[in-house]
């Protein structure tokens, strides 16, 4: 490996790690999000991520539907179905024991029935490709070659972020959410109504994975299996401190360029055990990650 | 001022810069009751969950029977005969009364290997049941914690720091929220503890007709520094013990 | 009315070899496997609330120990299997060491990132675990006498299976299983009560990885070809799903819930097609409705004296 | 009917009540008039489109053998169990197969992996096991006298065949070949690392995880490498994503993707983005023709007339259905050969036998004393994104097991 060909492969390595790290950045803040408003962990976001994608593929290419009317179709399909799952099961879930385990088993469970529901429609067998909204003939940034189409992922998982950061920071909506995530008891006393309120967060989470999902099919490809992505995700959110937002992002990054330059300079066959390797790391020397909050002594 | 149970010298600790107690002692005789007043956040229970180690001081020492406990983790303090109550309960819920008692009697179950095998230890199951009697909790024994109302969490609390079997216990609090016929009560079980069984007490606590019916001495602490200490009687005259309780004006005219 | 219970399970556990098929004999060996599996997580969770999420890996690695002891240097079935328990310990308490200076969601991502590097290394180290390929061992042997069939490891899987809810029940009752239980309620106050909860919990994830490991071992004694593909987060999840399902914090729970869900996703492969829709529609109305486990629901359902 | 029995049978373990194992007859699975076989395939789960349709296309070859009067007056009768391709499971349906449904002959296994699993019980056992279209390559070496398998293919020659082609039609010097890290990949690598040996030509390895979703590491590495061709052994979403990859990164070499890639050509055209990316693109191919060709249109009506619903969904018929019926021709013959009061050995000996032309697949069924892999012949096509033309000639491996 002489020098010229590092140089390249590291440029290489960071412009892709950036590309597919905004994607498990969108995820991994999807998952802190729920995560920070209700102490669950959702181990459904691969899955909801993957539906979205399907659904979107359905009413595109089943349907013919144009695209200005599939996406909000679809965002708006993946508010609803999260939102209601919220309201329906987990509120149910929560009001029956309360534990956190429980909460991640039903969101297993949502999982395994996506999974079902859309391996039974038949299109989940063969890798199926999403229409590429961007052309995908390639630019050069410095010895990097990108297509057009991951800049634009890139950017738009950019917007997203920056939007999601917007509402949680300057909204009413937003607020609400924050504090609903550090104290439901006073939350509740303050008018806010706790049940709108996960059900907002659940369904907006739903909107950003299907938006990650949207940007990312045509690259990665579908099929029913293709939630896996979401381990990069929990990988990123947990490097990212697992309750901050900005931590997700970063963490998004972090785990996307690693992937690359693992892949690169170590082989191919690590690229797998990239992330988990990177978790253990993290929370090792800084257990509640980068930007988690440092542990509060409990009041006796 | 004979050999004292357990001397605190110049105790002080600090948050983060907020000096929350400043260079506090304090010396308890054994088989007294000595109360620790102050209104609030004049660093009674930080002082408290120090002496129970549960925080680490900044500077100064904790002397329990000569030997020095400033180090010592919070789990060693069970085994040296030191038992503590929680302000606002911490019993194990999901557990029965009886259960959580055992638990209190974790150090004594020890003994051989049998005593640790046995879900019911013969010669521990006695001494608890005895203070199950004398708390008034025996018709809930096979109650959870957390079904039992207020005033008999309460009870539990002091009943399972009770089954360690102290030499010194640090009681938080144990008459807030409790109605007057329970704090009588408690008045008699704590007076019968130091004086017939000489069990030392250190009490923080706000009921002043409890503190001044049942403590030898009484310490007054206000933002962090001790401001006054004494019989219940000397302290309850003392000028600023009430300005620090009642502001200043009232003490002139008063 | 639990003695009524013991003593039905007795006579099964002694009928069915007599009685049934091969099939139905692997069928036992597996769910017995198991729930020594779910003992293992009962006692992490179900006893100290320690949220491990690496189950898989500690069964792996008693399984592989367990295999490679006895077919490389031939040692006897029992030694090989407590060889295979006490390695999966051991790797046990070194992962607690680090993982349990964390709390609650940080313990089970941790532990989680554990449970997957474990299962890439089986994957990839070639040299030891065949990697990929999988591995083929030597059949278990004791005296001379090598366990080929499924009725042949049946009595002893029975026998370990036994054992080791025996085991669960000592600790359980013991000043331990107190100590565990007084640390998941509120560690403030067991240390009050003069329990060291950072061992108390080193000690439950160590138990509880020697558990796996011993599971582990019992499947040499049935199955000599072992493939890293079962022994992922999968794995761990499904034993998760048995222990909360049966019932967290009841021993009868634990085993309840391997028996009876281990059978209802062997039953669920007669209906290909539904079965992953059908699985997370039990997962989601039993944590609706049955969020204390199956023992639970059913003894309130039926008010008969409640289970372990 | 058959799904309530079943489920009675496992009921009654749950209800501890301990039904009686059936009495055994004078040879498992004959009577009078039918000859039971076990089947078992992935029929649920992510790998549902390797067994599926196959064994329905081997089950559809056994009902047009019924109509024709059976074998030697007996029906067959097919039993069949999904294996969820892994190997607990794999495992958990022959069991029951053999011990439960007391079969004559096991015919299954699509997920090469996991059917390994079954190696040792179907030994003990002394049950036949003739898979489906597994290549299985590590139950058939060493050779056992109870397992016949890779009727599609056989993974050592998958990886050869496409070496020998890259070198002799190509005139590669250097290979880049991408594989997987699972049991596939280590058995097709060990047979290209023979032939690259024997052909002197150098190879460029990555193995790449079959759930990757970023190829920009494996192919920057292969194109350093500066090879003559990019040989891509892998499962169809990965091999779609390196050969977008390399049409966007501007690699012009020849591009070689094996059988086990080419889930559908149609979409495949469509995931690389376009026909631009297969301008110098061949696929292997282990069929005696192009998919839906003259010579085997007669097995895509059979299904279209065996099974009319599934075929009017979309995804049906599934690409390896045909790979079914070889394996369903061999146990006909060897059944046939081996007379009216047929016995597993009798029907052993004569699946030892055979070598006879499918008329499915490119080269031959061919079995031996020693050789249990049935077919090691793939042709190529060169494909551009709308024809496909055949190159001449069969391509295999030298590689030889060495006992």
């Amino acid at each position: 490996m002489d020098l010229e060909l590092a140089i390249l492969f590291l440029q290489q390595g960071l412009v892709s790690g950036l590309v597919i790290g905004s994607v498990y950045a969108l995820l991994a803040l999807s998952i802190v999000m729920i995560f920070k408003t209700s102490e669950v962990p959702n181990f459904a976001a691969g899955e909801v991520f993957m539906a979205a994608a399907y659904c979107a593929l359905f009413l595109m290419v089943f349907r013919a539907l144009p695209v200005w009317l599939a996406i909000p179709l679809t965002l708006a399909t993946s508010f609803l179905v999260a939102a209601l799952f919220r309201r329906g099961v987990l509120t149910q879930v929560a009001k029956a024991s309360g534990s956190p385990v429980n909460l991640v088993i039903a969101t297993l469970g949502l999982s395994y029935v996506l999974k079902g529901l859309v391996r039974r429609t038949g299109y989940g067998d063969t890798p199926r490709s999403f229409p590429a909204l961007v052309s995908t003939d390639s630019v050069m940034i410095g010895q990097a070659s990108l297509t057009r189409l991951d800049m634009a992922i890139f950017v738009a998982a950019v917007v997203v972020m920056a939007a999601v950061f917007w509402l949680f920071a300057y909204t009413k909506v937003g607020r609400s959410m924050r504090a609903v995530g550090m104290n439901p008891k006073a939350a509740r006393l303050m008018g806010v109504n706790i049940e709108r309120v996960h059900m907002l967060v659940w369904g907006l989470s739903a909107v950003i994975s299907a938006i990650a999902a949207l940007l990312i099919a045509p690259k990665i490809l579908m099929t029913a299996e293709m939630g896996s992505v979401v381990t990069m995700a929990f990988a990123a959110a947990i490097v990212g401190g697992f309750t901050s937002l900005p931590g997700a992002v970063v963490g998004g990054f972090v785990i996307g360029i690693v992937e690359n330059l693992v892949g690169l300079f170590i082989s191919s066959r690590a690229i797998v055990v990239a992330p988990f390797l990177v978790i253990m790391l993290v929370l090792i020397f800084r257990p509640q990650g980068l930007f988690g909050g440092r542990f509060a002594i409990k009041k006796v | 001022m004979a050999n004292p149970l357990l001397s605190v010298e110049n105790l002080t600790i600090s948050f983060g810069g907020i000096v929350a107690v400043r260079d506090f002692s304090i010396a308890v005789e054994p088989g007294t009751i000595h109360a620790l007043i102050g209104p609030n956040g004049a660093g009674k229970s930080t002082t408290f969950n120090c002496i129970s180690r549960l925080y680490k001081p900044n500077a100064g020492r904790i002397i329990f029977d000569g030997q020095e406990i400033t180090h010592l983790p919070s789990s060693a303090m069970a085994g040296l005969g030191i038992a503590r109550s929680f302000q606002n309960l911490e019993l194990f819920n999901e557990l029965t009364v009886l259960e959580n008692m055992l638990i209190g009697a974790h150090v004594h179950c020890g003994g051989s290997f049998g005593d640790r095998l046995a879900a019911h230890p013969p010669a521990v199951m006695r001494e608890i049941d005895a203070i199950i009697e004398r708390t008034g909790l025996a018709p809930y024994r096979e109650t959870k914690a957390r079904n039992l109302d207020f005033g008999h969490q309460k009870l539990l609390e002091l009943a399972r720091a009770l089954a360690i079997k102290p030499r010194l216990l640090l009681l938080d609090e144990p008459a807030a929220g409790l109605r007057n016929r329970e704090i009588a009560a408690l008045d008699t079980l704590l007076t019968d503890l130091a004086r017939k069984e000489g069990l030392t007490i250190i009490i923080v606590e706000h009921v002043m007709a409890l503190v001044m019916s049942i403590s030898d001495r009484v310490t007054v602490l206000n933002f962090g520094t001790k401001i006054a200490e004494g019989t219940p009687a000397e302290v309850k005259g003392n000028t600023a013990v009430i300005e620090a309780y009642l502001g200043k004006e009232v003490a002139l005219h008063g | 009315m639990r003695i009524f219970g013991l003593l039905l399970a007795a006579i099964v556990l002694i009928a069915l070899p007599f009685f049934t098929t091969g099939y139905v004999i692997y069928l036992a060996n597996i769910l017995l496997t198991f729930t020594v599996l779910c003992l293992g997580l009962h006692i992490v969770i179900g006893e100290a609330g320690q949220f491990s999420l690496a189950h898989a890996a500690f069964y792996g690695i008693g399984i592989y120990v367990t295999g490679i002891a006895g077919t490389k240097y031939g040692l006897p079935f029992p030694v090989t299997m407590l060889i295979g328990g006490v390695a999966a310990a051991a790797v046990g308490f070194v992962i607690g060491v680090i993982a349990l200076r964390m709390r609650d969601i940080y313990l089970a991502l941790a532990t989680f990132a554990f449970g997957e590097a474990m299962q890439w290394l089986f994957q990839n180290w070639d040299a030891v675990t065949g990697g990929p390929n999988g591995l083929r061992i030597a059949p278990a042997h004791l005296f001379g006498h090598e366990f080929v069939t499924d009725k042949d490891a049946y009595p002893v899987v029975v026998l370990f299976a036994l054992l080791m809810i025996g085991l669960t029940i000592l600790i359980s009752r013991a000043r331990l299983g107190r100590a565990l239980r007084a640390v998941r309620e509120s560690e403030v106050a067991a240390q009050a009560m003069g329990i060291p909860v950072q061992r108390a919990k080193l000690l439950a994830f160590g138990l509880s990885a020697f558990f796996a490991g011993i599971a582990g071992g019992m499947f040499t004694l049935f199955s000599t070809f072992i493939h890293p593909e079962s022994l992922g987060f999968s794995t761990t999840m499904l034993a998760l799903t048995m222990v909360v399902v049966g019932g967290l914090g009841s021993i009868g729970g634990a085993v309840g819930g391997a028996i009876v869900f281990g059978l209802i996703s062997e039953l669920l492969r007669q209906a290909p097609s539904f079965q992953e829709i059908a699985y997370g529609l039990i997962l989601i109305i039993f944590m609706m409705y049955a969020p204390k486990g199956l023992f639970a629901f059913l003894a309130d359902k039926f008010g008969r004296a409640r289970h372990g | 009917m058959q799904l309530s029995r079943r489920l009675l049978t496992l009921a009654g373990l749950c209800l501890a009540a301990s039904g009686l194992s059936p009495v055994k007859a004078q040879e498992a699975g004959i009577t009078a008039n039918s000859i039971k076989i076990g089947m078992f395939a992935p029929l649920s789960g992510a790998n549902f489109a390797y067994g599926f349709d196959v064994a329905n296309a081997a089950k559809m070859y056994f009902d047009k053998i019924n109509k024709d009067g059976g074998i030697h007056g007996r029906k067959i009768e097919v039993v069949l169990e999904d294996d969820r391709c892994n190997a607990n499971d794999l495992v958990a349906a022959v069991k029951k197969l053999v011990e439960q449904d007391q079969v004559f002959l096991l015919h299954g296994g699509s997920c090469s992996a996991a059917v390994v699993a079954a190696k040792e019980y179907v030994v003990r056992q002394k049950v036949p096991l003739v898979m489906l279209n597994a290549s299985g390559d590590g139950a058939l070496y060493p050779p056992t006298d109870y397992i016949f398998g890779a009727f599609s293919i056989s993974q050592y020659a998958v990886g050869g065949a496409m070496v020998d082609f890259a070198a002799k039609n190509l005139g590669a010097k250097k290979i880049a070949y991408v594989n997987h890290d699972d049991a596939y990949g280590a058995w097709n690598l060990e047979a290209s690392k023979f032939d690259a040996e024997a052909l002197k030509v150098d190879l460029a390895v990555e193995s790449v995880s079959p759930t990757i979703t970023d190829v920009t590491a494996p192919f920057l590495k292969l194109r350093a490498a500066n090879a003559d061709a990019l040989v891509i052994v892998t499962y169809a979403r990965p091999a779609a994503l390196l050969i977008k990859k390399a049409a966007e990164m501007g690699f012009n070499k020849p591009i070689i993707l094996s059988v086990t890639g080419t889930a559908n050509l149609a979409q495949l055209a469509q995931n690389v983005g376009g026909p631009d990316a297969l301008k110098n693109f061949y696929i292997q191919e282990v069929l005696s023709d192009l998919p839906g060709g003259p010579k085997i249109k007669w097995v895509y009506d059979m299904y279209k007339a065996a099974y009319p619903e599934l075929s009017a969904k979309a995804e049906h018929p599934q690409t390896y259905m045909p790979y079914g019926i070889p394996s369903a021709m061999s146990i006909v013959k060897a059944l046939q050969a081996a007379g009216p009061n047929v016995t597993r050995e009798k029907f052993l000996e004569e699946m030892k036998k055979l070598n006879f032309d499918s008329g499915v697949m490119a080269g031959p069924v061919v079995f031996s004393a020693t050789e249990r892999a049935a077919n090691k012949a793939t042709v190529f096509i060169k494909y551009d994104g709308t024809n496909q033309t055949m190159v001449p000639g069969v391509f295999t491996s030298r590689w030889k097991y060495k006992g």
